[in-house]
């Protein structure tokens, strides 16, 4: 490039070549207006992998976390994570990989399952209408027309099957999904996200990392908190992703939620689940383990609230900056939409804030990392004891009943692991947290076994699996 | 003496124009403001859009009303030294700018972190002298790391630009 | 210039009122030149406390440790710190405290001890003289006559009892252990330190934080390394803290040492002790465990080491950048000489690094100190459990050769909650290191219990402590 087209690239912002609206799905055709963001955005198709993060390239023997660590079958056993459970991968694949996962393929799944893995805006609109909500498609999505569409197609989808739903998806997350299609601004659209965040707001936990929800109490808690029109632009930055990076329920027995009623942290959750009862009374869990009879909760990538745990959630710094960071396309500066990891490009994920050189920054991620692995499998080696001793105390004739109380702990235990285990930066967003949370598990696990050793004689027992 | 003098300028003078030739050729030069470049008119150092984080962080920084670009990133103990320096900032900046091959974000140079720190001693030499009465602190003891980490702007790093996250 | 040129060129800008040499002890006299350093110096004799720092205050109902947290009562069973363990005050008090301590009233107690609480160099050297080390009083300690002095002397210390070496000891820390008399340059004089800091550069430890022992290293390590004439002065802020700031052995069975010669990580360390024997052939340990009959060890503010750990060191802060800051003292900035918790003075301990309001960085430091003290807890109470549970099982007529693998639980258990509880942060000079280890710390102990139960009848044990 050469001066003069700088000039001209600094003063080109962007080129209406076509009119977007609500209903344009397609990302190629806002490629025409933005084709910077549009480029960027089709490379979340490259395989790539870093230590503990990315998938999918020759470098990483298998993409499969089953086998790269087996104590996750055991863990999961009884539950569809047993028999498919992969290293994610960028976001060209989140429909693809959905629709082939043996999740799917060899277990019933709800269409509630889609929320997290498509474009859906004009999909639950449309259903929303034929369910019968008032307006039409061409009017905008803060409108309560609009609103009440998302809401009902959305839980129209909640009550069909994955089958039903999935030929409908068209797109994985396109730009509709996060941008307003006439002023580019950012939005949420997800209806998990948009109850979700409501949810907390109303909620005692303290979320100094989100200044709009903390204004929005002070000023009385009045209606719903909207983030469309609270959030600051920030804030946007990251709660763009926690419409899908997030724990969450989404099963037959309810509407898909995120269980942020109490707050985010770990043992809120826990509690919400733990008070949450179904329609037919009982406590909630996502499945009754196979070998232990256990009632447990799963977990699924907390990003946005182990983030919210951590330094860089309180300094204000959003998702979008470490993984979307901005580029330097000849004069001007636009986000990346290669969303990936930061570790990839050290140099404007992280330099832009941290003066120091890129091998340095990997040396600290890793070293974070690597803390937060061993830490881990400590951990679930402990879980895993625990379920080899309930087996055994089930073959020496001991019922559910008489096994309630060691259940709990496993309960206990095994949703923390699985919760570090789950989310997507082996610590990184919460160092502390998550060593924390760990901690925590190991605890448990070991106070199940100790317990389990006065109603069964440890002699029938395994011996001690260590670490 | 001041015939020498003027000739050593005049000697630098050309070194700087050709410092820019080099990076860059004259249509560059001519383009990209070359001449006002001898200014010290901050202005003339956002005549690259390159430079506009600084300058908008200047103008939010404790020193913009005491202290241009050229006085921080400029030597002043002799003007032989100032001009070198320009010079080679000159060349360093006009082919960045020209060939677009510059790190991003844009860092100091090791060097150029030492014309820096010199300068906040020029300014508060006094204030500093018993910190610095065994040795300044911006020397690097590490070739891996930068200066920066050792000097002044190990803790007053916002006062050029304003906050930096 | 490298460094010692850089020493030598020394200006002094200061009023020489006063000649200092290598005998002028009295910190008033060095006062007399340096008046506003010396004037914060004798300030560190105000009492003060913060949530987890300090102590002394009307605000801290007790100073003594073991009455805040009797679990430590029998954590310590069995050793002088079960009968007096109490909150650190400010260095004017090292050497009163000290002797006041019942741990030195009431139990022998070795002349080394004196190391860290008094300023030795002249004491040190006078003995050394007396024992027959060369040269004399007036040789600049960087000389080789001086440093053996200094050795001999120590080692002299080290083999007479407390109450021999109390009446010499004069002065709490003076300006004399940290600063050469003629460049005011800062230099390392603890003979402890000297060798210890040695030890680590010949480990293969990676100590980034440290980047002159990675030079010596890289350089061929010639001779021994010389933290005096090879540490740059950042890192010379940092080590002459560490010259007591430290874990070591100080007792009657050998010289008093730091147990760095695999690294400054607690494993290292440990297996560092596990591996010494002492003369008589057997096994490292402080004391045999009272109750339970365990040979543990004893942890001593390892401060220097966890800083080491953690992500500040890495990015090159130091001690004194924290516990020091510059102060504006009428046209001057000077070090602040009043040494106490950063979070007495943010504005000058923090914020010239983060530009955050006080109250926000109060607030991130209580939640890394918040979640560590609360697993620390829960970890005491894990290792509690296992000591009531030896007790039991001694009771229940098993002898120490039968619990000889549970004892070793214990030992790693108990190692790992005391690093942490002896550190003076609560976790905040490396949090995720200190929740790491107390994860570990859980584990061991758990583990312990449940291997217990195979050797014990389990109703024979109390039931389970929980948290
Ligand atoms: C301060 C920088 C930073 C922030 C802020 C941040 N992340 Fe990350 N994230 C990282 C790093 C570093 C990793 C580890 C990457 C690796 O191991 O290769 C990571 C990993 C991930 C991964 C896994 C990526 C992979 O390649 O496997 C996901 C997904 C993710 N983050 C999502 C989020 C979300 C959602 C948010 C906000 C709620 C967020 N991150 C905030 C730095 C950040
Ligand atoms: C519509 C839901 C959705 C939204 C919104 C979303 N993600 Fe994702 N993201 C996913 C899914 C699903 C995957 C996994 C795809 C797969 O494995 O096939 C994923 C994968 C990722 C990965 C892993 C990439 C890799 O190559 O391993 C990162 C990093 C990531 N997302 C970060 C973000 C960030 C940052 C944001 C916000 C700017 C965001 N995501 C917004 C659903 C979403
Ligand atoms: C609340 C948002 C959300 C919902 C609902 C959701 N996903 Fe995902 N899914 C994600 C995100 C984010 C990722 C990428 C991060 C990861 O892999 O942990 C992902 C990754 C995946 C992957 C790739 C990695 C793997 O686990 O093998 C599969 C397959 C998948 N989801 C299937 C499903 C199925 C089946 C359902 C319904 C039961 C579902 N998802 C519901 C957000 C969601
Ligand atoms: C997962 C969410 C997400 C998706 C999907 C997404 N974007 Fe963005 N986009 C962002 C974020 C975050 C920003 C930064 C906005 C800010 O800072 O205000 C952004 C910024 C932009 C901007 C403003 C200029 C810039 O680069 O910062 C444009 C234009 C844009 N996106 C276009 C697109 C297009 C075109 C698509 C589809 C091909 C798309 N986006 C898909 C999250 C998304
Ligand atoms: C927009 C600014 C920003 C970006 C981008 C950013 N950081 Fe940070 N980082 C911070 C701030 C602010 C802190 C908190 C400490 C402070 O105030 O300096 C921090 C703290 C850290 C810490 C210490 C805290 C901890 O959790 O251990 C590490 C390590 C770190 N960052 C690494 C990274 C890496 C790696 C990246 C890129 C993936 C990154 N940061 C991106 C601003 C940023
Ligand atoms: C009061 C002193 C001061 C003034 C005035 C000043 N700067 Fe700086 N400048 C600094 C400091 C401090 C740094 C960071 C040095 C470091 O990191 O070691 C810096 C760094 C830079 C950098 C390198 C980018 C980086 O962050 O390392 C550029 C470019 C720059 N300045 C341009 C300018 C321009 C253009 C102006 C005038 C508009 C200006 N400076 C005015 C002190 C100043
Ligand atoms: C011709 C366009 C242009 C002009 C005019 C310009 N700069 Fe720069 N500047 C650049 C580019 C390009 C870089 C990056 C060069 C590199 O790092 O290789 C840069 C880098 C810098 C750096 C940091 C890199 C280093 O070498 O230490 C400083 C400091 C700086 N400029 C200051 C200034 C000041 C002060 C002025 C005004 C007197 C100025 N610049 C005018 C283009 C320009
Ligand atoms: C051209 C002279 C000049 C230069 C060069 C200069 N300063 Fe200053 N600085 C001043 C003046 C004048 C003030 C305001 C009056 C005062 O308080 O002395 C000031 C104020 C300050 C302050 C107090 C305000 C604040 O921002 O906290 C600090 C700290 C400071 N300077 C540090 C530096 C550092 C570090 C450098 C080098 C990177 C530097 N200065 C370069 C002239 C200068
Ligand atoms: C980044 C800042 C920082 C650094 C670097 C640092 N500390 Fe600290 N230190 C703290 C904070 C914050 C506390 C907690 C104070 C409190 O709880 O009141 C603390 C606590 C302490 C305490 C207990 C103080 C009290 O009031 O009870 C001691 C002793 C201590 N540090 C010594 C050291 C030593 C020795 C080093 C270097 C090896 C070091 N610190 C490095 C910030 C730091
Ligand atoms: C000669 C040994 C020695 C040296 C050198 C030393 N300390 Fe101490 N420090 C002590 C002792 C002993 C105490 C406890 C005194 C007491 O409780 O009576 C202490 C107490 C402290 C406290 C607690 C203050 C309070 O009021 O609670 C802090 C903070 C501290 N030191 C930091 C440092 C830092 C930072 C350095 C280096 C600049 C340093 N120390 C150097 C031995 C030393
Ligand atoms: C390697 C250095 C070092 C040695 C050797 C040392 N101390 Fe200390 N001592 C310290 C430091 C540093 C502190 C302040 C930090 C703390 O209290 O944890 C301290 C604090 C104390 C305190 C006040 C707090 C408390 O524990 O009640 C007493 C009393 C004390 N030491 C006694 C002794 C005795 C007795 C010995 C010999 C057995 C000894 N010290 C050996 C460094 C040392
Ligand atoms: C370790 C951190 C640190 C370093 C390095 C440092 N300073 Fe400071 N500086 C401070 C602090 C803290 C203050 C505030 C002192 C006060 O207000 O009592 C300060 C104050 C100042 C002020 C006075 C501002 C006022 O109140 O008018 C100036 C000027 C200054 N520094 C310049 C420098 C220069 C020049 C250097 C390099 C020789 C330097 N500083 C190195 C921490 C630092
Ligand atoms: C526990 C160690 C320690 C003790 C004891 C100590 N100092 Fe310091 N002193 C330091 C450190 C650390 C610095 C900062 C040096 C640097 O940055 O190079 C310093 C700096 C100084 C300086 C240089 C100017 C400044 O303020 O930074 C003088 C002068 C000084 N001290 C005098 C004294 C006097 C007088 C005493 C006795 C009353 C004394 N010191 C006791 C650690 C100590
Ligand atoms: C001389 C600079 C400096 C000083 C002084 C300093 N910090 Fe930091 N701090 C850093 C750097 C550098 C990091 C690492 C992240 C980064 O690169 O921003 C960091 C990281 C942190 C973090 C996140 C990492 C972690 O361990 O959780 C916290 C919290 C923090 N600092 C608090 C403090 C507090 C509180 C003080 C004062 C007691 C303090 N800092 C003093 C430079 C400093
Ligand atoms: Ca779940
Ligand atoms: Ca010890």
């Amino acid at each position: 490039a050469n001066i003069n087209t700088r000039k001209a690239e600094a003063l080109q912002t962007s080129l209406r070549l076509v009119d977007l609206d609500e209903t344009t799905v397609d990302p190629a055709i806002w490629g025409k207006n933005f084709p910077r963001q549009f480029d960027s955005y089709q490379r979340t198709i490259e395989p790539y992998h870093t230590k503990y993060g990315g998938a999918g390239s020759e470098g990483v023997p298998t993409s499969s976390k089953l086998e790269q660590d087996p104590m996750l079958k055991t863990i999961f056993a009884g539950y569809a994570f047993a028999i498919d459970y992969n290293h994610r991968r960028g976001h060209a694949y989140m429909l693809e990989d959905q629709k082939m996962t043996k999740r799917v393929t060899e277990r019933p799944q709800s269409g509630a399952c889609m929320h997290c893995h498509a474009s859906n805006v004009v999909l639950y609109r449309e259903l929303g209408l034929k369910k019968g909500a008032p307006g039409d498609l061409k009017e905008p999505l803060s409108s309560s027309n609009a609103q009440a569409q998302l809401q009902a197609g959305f839980e129209a989808t909640c009550a069909m099957t994955y089958q039903e739903v999935g030929p409908l998806a068209k797109h994985p997350v396109a730009c509709l999904d996060c941008h307003d299609p006439k002023t580019m601004a950012l939005r949420v659209t997800k209806p998990g996200f948009i109850k979700g965040i409501d949810a907390l707001a109303r909620s005692n936990d303290s979320v100094p990392h989100l200044p709009s929800i903390e204004r929005w109490r002070r000023e009385g808690k009045k209606g719903t908190y909207d983030a469309n029109t609270m959030a600051s632009r920030q804030e946007m930055r990251s709660m763009v992703c926690g419409q899908c990076h997030v724990e969450y329920y989404c099963g037959p027995k309810a509407t898909l939620f995120f269980p942020w009623h109490n707050g985010l942290k770990i043992e809120q959750v826990e509690a919400y689940y733990n008070d949450y009862k179904w329609k037919d009374g009982t406590r909630f869990s996502d499945y009754k383990h196979a070998i232990s009879g256990a009632e447990v909760i799963k977990a699924q990538h907390p990003e946005f609230e182990m983030w919210s745990q951590g330094v860089h959630s309180r300094a204000g710094v959003s998702c979008s900056d470490c993984h979307m960071p901005y580029v330097r396309d000849g004069a001007l500066k636009v986000s990346s939409h290669h969303v990936q990891s930061p570790l990839r490009d050290i140099t404007r994920s992280c330099q832009p804030c941290h003066r120091v050189p890129a091998d340095e920054l990997k040396a600290r991620v890793e070293t974070i990392q690597d803390r937060t692995h061993a830490l881990m499998m400590r951990a679930e080696t402990a879980v895993v004891a625990l379920i080899h001793d309930l087996e055994a105390a089930k073959k020496a004739g001991l019922n559910d009943a008489a096994l309630k109380e060691i259940h709990e702990f496993q309960r206990k235990a095994q949703w923390r692991v699985d919760y570090v285990n789950a989310e997507n930066s082996m610590g990184f967003h919460a160092p502390q947290e998550a060593a924390r949370i760990l901690g925590e598990a190991v605890d448990y696990a070991r106070q199940g076994q100790i317990e389990l050793r006065r109603l069964v004689d440890p002699a029938k027992l395994p011996t001690l699996a260590r670490k | 003496m001041r015939g020498k003098r003027s000739l050593l300028l005049l000697t630098l003078a050309t070194a700087i124009l050709l410092g820019m030739f080099a990076g860059s050729g004259a249509y560059t030069f001519v383009s990209a403001h070359g001449l006002s470049y001898m200014s010290d008119d901050p202005k003339v150092c956002v005549n690259c859009h390159i430079m506009r984080e600084e300058y908008d962080g200047w103008q939010h920084g404790s020193h913009k009303a005491v202290a241009t670009c050229n006085d921080c990133h400029l030597p002043h103990d002799n003007v032989i030294h100032k001009l070198y320096v320009k010079a080679s900032n000159g060349y360093y900046h006009a082919k960045g700018f020209t060939t677009g091959n510059f790190p991003d974000p844009i860092r100091i140079k090791a060097s150029n972190a030492e014309v820096l720190e010199a300068n906040c001693l020029r300014c508060h030499g006094e204030i500093s002298s018993e910190l610095t009465a065994h040795g300044t602190l911006g020397v690097p003891t590490d070739p891996t790391r930068k200066a920066d980490l050792y000097g002044c702007v190990r803790c007053h790093l916002e006062v050029g630009h304003g906050p930096v996250r």
